[in-house]
């Protein structure tokens, strides 16, 4: 088998490393993920927000349409009756007690469609992972908006959230 | 029901397919023999059609001697259209679909979009309909009309004046059903409303019904306003035990809560409806001091334990000695109480139990086979003696009606008060408090010709009105009495005096009083009042209150009080903290009547399955599962496993019950042999 | 052919109110010649003459008065008179029950024999007042001398007659609705035959009724007491429309009031007995009432007066309230108004009708505001024909057909309207009735 | 695909903490067991158990765009014996669990468990007889990912913050570091919930 110097050796490792060669050149695609975040799509769906109107009432009126349209069953809607003192949506009806069990939670978005006033929105925050499966029921305080508009602010990764969170405890 | 005789029938065509029919029956409903389906809002089966929503317009024709068929001009409301020979009726032309679409158009023309906020969404037949015949869009731009929402009629009823269709259903119901007629139309053309007369108060006691017959969500139910949405819920058959009458009712809960009572269809005691007192009557199931864990006082506190301990205390206090007692409520099912019966005879040797709180004994029922509630309807006459029936038999009430209404039979009210009952009733007699004997007899003497003077004056009512009700009388009269009269003086003598002038009926009032004296329940030597006398004297070493509490039905609260104080041992068996329970000995948590599958005989002999619609709570068991657990412990054997088993012990027992046990019961119940 | 006073031969004489008066103009022969006549002859005597009702329906009168079942049972039968007259532009019950009273109690008396009838009610419209103090004592006098009541003029027969005055609802002018409202029921109307039986056989209190026109009763003594034969020589020259007609003709007129004509008479001739239009050229005219459709000036010189000639030029006879409109008469304005009228007027019983008037009127308030949109014609055109055959009563096809005419006639006056966002009449403020 | 990407600046994920350099912490004298939770944190080898559609994305996240081999993570190991984490990815049905069960026994200690996708961590949509209603059930998981299925930058995330519970617990003593396999039990509830 005498393939010689040049072609048993020299060759392959000369073709071999000029591919890399080539290859060095090429544009990177990794996305180094925790640096930077890759843009995502206008419409994706991650996690969950209870929008309010810009007159800061909540959209939510508690119909629990989403709760009917969810196809894994994971919303569960109270409703309760709006009084002039406690007014929380306007009209009749509000939801006293809104939760999402995310983990059963399939991302589908059928509750954002099935939402007459628009209440339920799912944005772009993806970092849901957590330890224990209970803290995976998010209730309406949660869900719900700190402000209008709250929910649209382009979305910066909840590291900085998380890192305090270790920073707190080794504090304690 | 009256005999089938010969019923004239005829034959009509429906989109091309022969059918013989009745000769008048409503074409809606022929229709339905064929499994076709007509759209309807304002007809109901057991109202008289109006034809005012015009939602069930179809096209109709005679056929001609020629084969042809000769189209009416105009489509007509087959509700109202009675079956005639000949008749040629076409449901799915396009023509009745354009026609659905435009009635459907009309009505959303000023019907608000509240589907997410209104109670009726999901089972909504104007979301049905619209579903199903209605057009795609509106084509109205204009404003639709505004009106109060949401506007509290009553403490059950809600009315939201936006979303009525105006179909008449509900002011049909209180003049045709519940014949109180508190609901009528206001003005006039667009703004037509209904309402009670300057939206007072609507005071029914069978307003729940209005808000189920309602087809969209203009009357809702205040109580369960925004709990709940159909999807949420689960739906099982239910008896309601908040009185003796045993309407089949449907039980929604959500998760563990009862959240609401809807009407089950039962042709033979409720038809479809309900009354107030047993549809908005469902807290106790959700109420937050349930029983849940045994509870044994140790010193001066009750402790809470487990089931042995409870068990060996109560052993020990009634085995000690035979001088012991039972004191029955009203809920409990036949099980329960045949179980209790057979645990105090074998186990405890005594048979002083009581389940009747009525100042004189109830009369053993003369006729074996009692005439059922669904016979009053056909009775030619009814006299209704002593008892106000709307507010202790609300659907006998409504039977008693609808035979005056439909059949137009007389009614005589004999009562010391008014009563609902007077607004149709052919003769009233008020007669003095305390007199009801001297008049049962004047009626009997009157009816064999005897002069009733002397009772006249006594009772109050004139000669001759006593005579004219007597006159009425025949051997088919349904005379309807309750327990209520019992508590009158004279009771005995007065149902002796009425038992011959026609079908006496005494009703019980509570659930399933009629299932306990069928069990042999009060047969023993002391009556309820005078178990409590011992009691209260230190002469009974042991009590057991099953369900009951005694302070909510004996009126002599003292009496009660030093009874339950002196009692050496008092086992407490509820569902729910009552009166007696800070004097238990011992406090047994008991399944509530929807939490265990049970069978619960009504006052028309009427004996019903009821099947466990919610779990128990906490570690409650069914009464009859106790006393088999405990009559396990005095004497080795099996236990009932289900309550098919205690049922079949109790027919084997009992004759009136053989193969009447949980399993071999259908929906509708069956009546005692 | 000219005007052929019948009716209205002696309206305008005073003393005709009287019963002395009426007695000396050859008042209640009939009733005398009706008496000695056997019942099924006098309904015969109708029969032959053709007589068809006047209040717009124009039913043979002699079937209903035949429908009344022959042996009396042991419920009472009615005699009914129509006295609502709400539909607008007719007036002419109002003369015949002010000028003319006996020939409606007689009329009625009639009727009454012919059908064993017990007891008249004459069911006046409620803004009536002194039609309804005519009627009050023209009745007491006639009960006084005996024609009314108990044994009239010794015949043994009795023949009770009362008034009722309507609360105002146009609904009321149906058959039904009026027996509810005489039953003291809201004004609504009730099941109609094959839904239900015949008023002549279960009406009033489910007792055989008789109902017809307040003009209709007043034709009766004519016929008995001139035979059927000679009433059937009036109006020969149509298909089957006999008799006499009175028309109430208002509008742009010289010379508005009621004119008693013979069917078969031209609408021209009509216009002329009223003294010709007013104010400018004819334009259009609304024959018989506001719910009969328009019709445009060519139609109406070519237009006979008959039951089936009008249908010719697309109207119909109706209860006679004849308008005409000059050339400054906005058409889709004078619509919108009649609209109005149906929308207050509907009972609201009936989906079609309570929620179709209302938004009709509200797509022609928007085209009058000048905010109509391409499209609404049709939208117009699409509810009118869901109203129109779909509703409980006669009201819903009373509220479609005006709309419908107008359009079929007046389309462009529409669609300009709907284009500029104005009138198409441009001339002086136009005469149109004040909404 | 979109083109532009978003840079974060954030340098902390891939130069290792020694320490609390911030706080004045000691550089050079470390605690043993911080030196062998960055050594574990840093190098998990995860085992594959991809169950179903989760695991295609689990390839993706070891793919070239996402490429999970930056935090240590580069070999999938088949047997394992060599594994760290265990990713669940997929529904486990009934019959899977106790192969999942044994498989997890006879990884080493320490092994750490990500349920990946909503089907692993609570049977996700499949609320029926045929599927185990969240891994927990069988083995204790210690970071669960919502999602179906989890897009890699979620599970990336995920695995970040195992590292950090991994960095977080401190050793009381020798047996608690597992340095010797064998000496010490499987981890107790506890500590995993820890």
């Amino acid at each position: 088998m005498s393939l010689g110097i040049y072609k048993g050796i020299v060759k392959p490792i000369t073709s071999g490393l000029g591919i890399t060669y080539r290859r060095l050149k090429h544009k990177k695609v990794t996305v180094s993920y925790p640096e930077e975040m890759r843009e995502q799509f206008p419409r994706t769906r991650w996690r969950h927000f209870l929008t309010r109107y810009e007159s800061g009432l909540e959209r939510c009126i508690g119909c629990s349409l989403c709760a009917g349209a969810c196809p894994a069953r994971c919303i569960n809607v109270v409703a309760a009756e709006n009084t002039d003192e406690a007014r929380y949506s306007p009209g009749e009806r509000y939801a006293v007690r809104y939760e999402i069990n995310m983990i059963r939670c399939i991302f589908c978005g059928y509750c954002q469609d099935a939402c007459p006033t628009g209440a339920i929105v799912l944005r772009k925050n993806f970092e849901l992972a957590d330890y224990h499966r209970e803290d995976f029921i998010y209730t309406k305080d949660r869900l719900l908006e700190e402000y209008p508009g709250q929910s649209d602010e382009p979305y910066t990764s909840n590291r900085k959230e998380w890192a305090e969170a270790r920073a707190d405890e080794k504090r304690r | 029901m009256a005999a089938a005789t010969q019923i004239e029938t005829v034959t009509i065509t429906v989109n091309d397919l022969e059918l013989t029919v009745p000769k008048g029956e409503l074409i809606v409903e022929s229709v339905k023999r064929l499994g076709f389906e007509i759209p309807i809002f304002c007809y109901h089966p057991r109202m008289k059609p109006v034809g005012m929503c015009r939602m069930c317009i179809v096209e109709v024709g005679f056929k001609q001697p020629d084969g042809s068929v000769r189209k009416m001009p105009k489509p007509q409301a087959a509700c109202t259209l009675p079956a005639s020979e000949g008749m040629v009726v076409y449901t799915d032309t396009e023509a009745v679909h354009r026609d659905r679409k435009g009635v459907l158009e009309f009505l959303l023309v000023n019907h608000p979009l509240d589907c997410p906020i209104c109670d009726r969404g999901g089972e909504c037949p104007l979301q049905n309909n619209t579903l199903f015949y209605g057009p795609s869009t509106s084509r109205y731009v204009e404003i639709k009309r505004h009106l109060p929402k949401a506007y509290p009629l009553s403490k059950y009823v809600t009315l939201d004046l936006e979303r009525c269709i105006q179909c008449g259903r509900c002011v049909r119901f209180t003049e045709e059903i519940s014949g109180d007629s508190q609901l009528a139309f206001r003005f006039r053309g667009a703004n037509m409303q209904p309402s009670t007369f300057g939206l007072m108060e609507f005071e029914s006691k069978f307003s729940g019904n209005v808000i189920e017959i309602c087809p969209v969500g203009a009357l809702t139910s205040s109580k369960y306003r925004f709990r709940a949405r159909p999807w949420d819920l689960q739906t099982r058959p239910a008896i309601c035990t908040n009185c003796s009458n045993g309407c089949n009712v449907w039980m929604d809960y959500r998760v563990d809560k009862v959240v609401r009572i809807n009407g089950r269809t039962n042709e033979a005691i409720n038809e479809e409806w309900t009354c107030d007192r047993g549809k908005f009557g469902h807290d106790f199931y959700n109420s937050p001091d349930r029983l849940n864990v045994p509870l044994v006082r140790r010193g001066t506190a009750l402790v809470e334990t487990n089931w042995s301990e409870a068990y060996s205390d109560c052993i020990r206090a009634f085995t000690s000695s035979t001088n012991t007692a039972g004191l029955g409520g009203n809920a409990n099912s036949n099980e329960d109480l045949f179980a209790w019966k057979k645990l105090f005879n074998e186990g405890f040797k005594s048979n002083e139990l009581d389940y009747n709180w009525t100042k004189v004994a109830p009369i053993a029922d003369p006729t074996h086979a009692k005439p059922s509630i669904a016979s009053i309807e056909d009775a030619p006459s009814i006299l209704v003696f002593g008892s106000s029936l709307a507010d202790e038999l609300p659907i006998v009430f409504l039977r008693v009606r609808k035979a005056w209404f439909k059949n137009g039979a007389k009614v005589i009210v004999a009562h010391d008060q008014a009563t609902d009952a007077d607004s149709f009733a052919e003769l009233v007699l008020n007669y003095q408090p305390g007199t009801e004997a001297t008049l049962a007899q004047a009626l009997a003497d009157a009816k064999a010709g005897k002069s009733v003077e002397a009772a006249a004056k006594l009772t109050g009512v004139p000669a001759e009105k006593i005579a004219a009700a007597a006159a009425h009388l025949t051997s088919s009269t349904a005379i309807i009495t309750s327990h209520e009269l019992l508590n009158r003086p004279g009771a005995h003598d007065a149902l002796g005096a009425l038992k011959g002038l026609g079908e006496l009926r005494n009703y019980a009032l509570n659930a399933n009083d009629q299932g306990a004296a069928e069990i042999g329940i009060g047969t023993g030597t002391k009556r309820s009042a005078q178990i409590l006398a011992d009691a209260r004297d230190g002469k009974l070493d042991a009590l057991w209150l099953l369900g009951v509490d005694p302070f909510e039905v004996c009126e002599d609260h003292d009496l009660v009080q030093a009874a339950l104080e002196n009692v050496a041992f008092l086992v407490v068996q509820a569902h729910t903290k009552n009166g007696a329970f800070p004097y238990a000995s011992v406090v047994l948590p008991m399944t509530a009547p929807a939490e265990a599958d049970g069978t619960y005989t009504n006052a028309d002999r009427h004996i019903q399955r009821f099947g466990a619609v919610l779990p128990a709570k906490g570690e409650a068991k069914p009464a009859w599962k106790a006393f088999s657990e405990i009559s396990l412990r005095l004497k080795p054997g099996r236990p009932w496993f289900n309550a098919d088993e205690v049922g079949r012990a109790l027919g084997a027992e009992v004759a009136a019950f053989a193969n009447h046990s949980f399993n071999q019961l259908p929906t509708e119940g069956l009546p005692l042999v | 052919m000219a005007e052929r006073k019948l009716i209205l031969e002696h309206a305008h004489d005073p003393a005709y109110r009287t019963l002395d008066g009426y007695l000396a103009k050859g008042g209640y022969e009939a009733l005398k010649k009706a008496l000695k006549m056997e019942r099924q002859a006098i309904i015969d005597e109708v029969k032959t003459s053709g007589l068809r009702g006047r209040g717009g329906a124009g039913f043979p009168t002699w079937i209903k008065w035949n429908g009344i079942p022959k042996e009396k049972s042991d419920k009472l039968h009615y005699v009914l008179c129509n006295a609502d007259e709400g539909e607008p532009g007719t007036f002419k019950d109002k003369q015949i029950m002010e000028q003319t009273p006996y020939l409606l109690i007689e009329g009625m008396t009639i009727a009454g024999l012919a059908t064993q009838g017990d007891r008249g009610y004459i069911y006046i419209r409620g803004e009536f007042i002194d039609a309804a103090r005519s009627l009050r004592n023209a009745i007491d006098q006639a009960y006084a001398k005996g024609y009314l009541g108990k044994n009239i003029l010794g015949s043994g027969r009795d023949f009770d007659l009362f008034i009722h005055l309507g609360a105002g609802s146009y609904e009321c002018g149906e058959e039904s609705a009026l027996m509810s409202s005489l039953m003291g029921e809201r004004g609504m109307p009730r099941l109609k035959f094959p839904h239900a039986p015949l008023p002549t056989i279960s009406g009033l209190w489910d007792s055989p009724t008789l109902i017809n026109n307040v003009e209709t009763y007043a034709c009766a003594p004519f016929i008995i007491k001139n035979g059927g034969e000679w009433y059937s020589t009036l109006g020969a020259s149509t298909k089957n429309s006999r008799g006499t007609k009175i028309f109430s003709v208002s509008g742009h007129v010289n010379n508005p009031g009621n004119f008693e004509i013979e069917f078969g008479t031209s609408l021209k001739e009509l216009l002329e007995m009223a003294g010709g239009v007013k104010g400018g050229k004819l334009k259009a005219c609304v024959p018989g009432g506001s719910s009969v459709p328009i019709i445009n000036a060519e139609a109406v010189d070519r237009a006979i007066i008959g039951y089936e000639e009008m249908a010719d030029v697309k109207s119909m006879v109706g209860s006679g309230g004849c308008m005409f409109l000059n050339e400054h008469t906005c058409i889709v304005t004078f619509i919108w108004r009649t609209a109005l009228f149906y929308a207050n007027e509907s009972c609201g019983k009936c989906t079609p009708c309570r929620e179709g008037t209302r938004w009709m009127l509200q797509i022609l308030d928007r085209i009058r505001q000048g905010k109509g949109q391409q499209g609404d014609i049709e939208l117009l055109e699409e509810v009118c024909s869901q109203i129109d055959g779909r509703s409980f009563c006669g009201l819903g096809d009373a509220a479609a057909w005006p709309v419908q005419g107008a359009i079929r006639v007046f389309r462009e006056e529409f669609e300009y309207f709907i284009a500029n966002g104005r009138s198409i009449v441009t001339s002086e403020p136009s005469l149109v009735m004040a909404p | 695909m979109p083109k532009r990407v978003e840079t974060v600046v954030l340098h902390d994920s891939s130069t290792p903490v020694i320490g609390d350099v911030q706080k004045g912490g000691s550089v050079v004298v470390t605690s043993l067991d911080t030196l062998l939770n960055q050594a574990r944190a840093n190098a998990l080898w995860p085992l594959t158990f991809g169950l179903a559609c989760c695991a295609i994305e689990m390839m993706s996240t070891v793919a070239s765009r996402f490429d999970l081999s930056r935090f240590g993570s580069e070999a999938f190991r088949a047997t394992p014996r060599q594994a760290d984490v265990m990713i669940i990815a997929g529904r486990l049905s009934k019959k899977m669990a106790p192969v999942l069960r044994q498989i997890y026994d006879q990884m080493p200690e320490p092994k750490w468990v990500i349920s990946m996708g909503a089907c692993a961590s609570s049977g996700g949509v499949y609320n029926n007889y045929a599927i185990v209603q969240g891994a927990d059930q069988v083995v204790p998981v210690d970071v669960y990912v919502p999602g179906c299925p989890p897009s890699p930058d979620a599970l990336i995330y995920a695995v970040l913050k195992l590292q950090d519970k991994i960095k977080r617990n401190t050793a009381r003593n020798l047996s608690d570091l597992r340095l010797v396999e064998g000496l010490t039990g499987p981890r107790t509830l506890e500590e995993v919930e820890a």
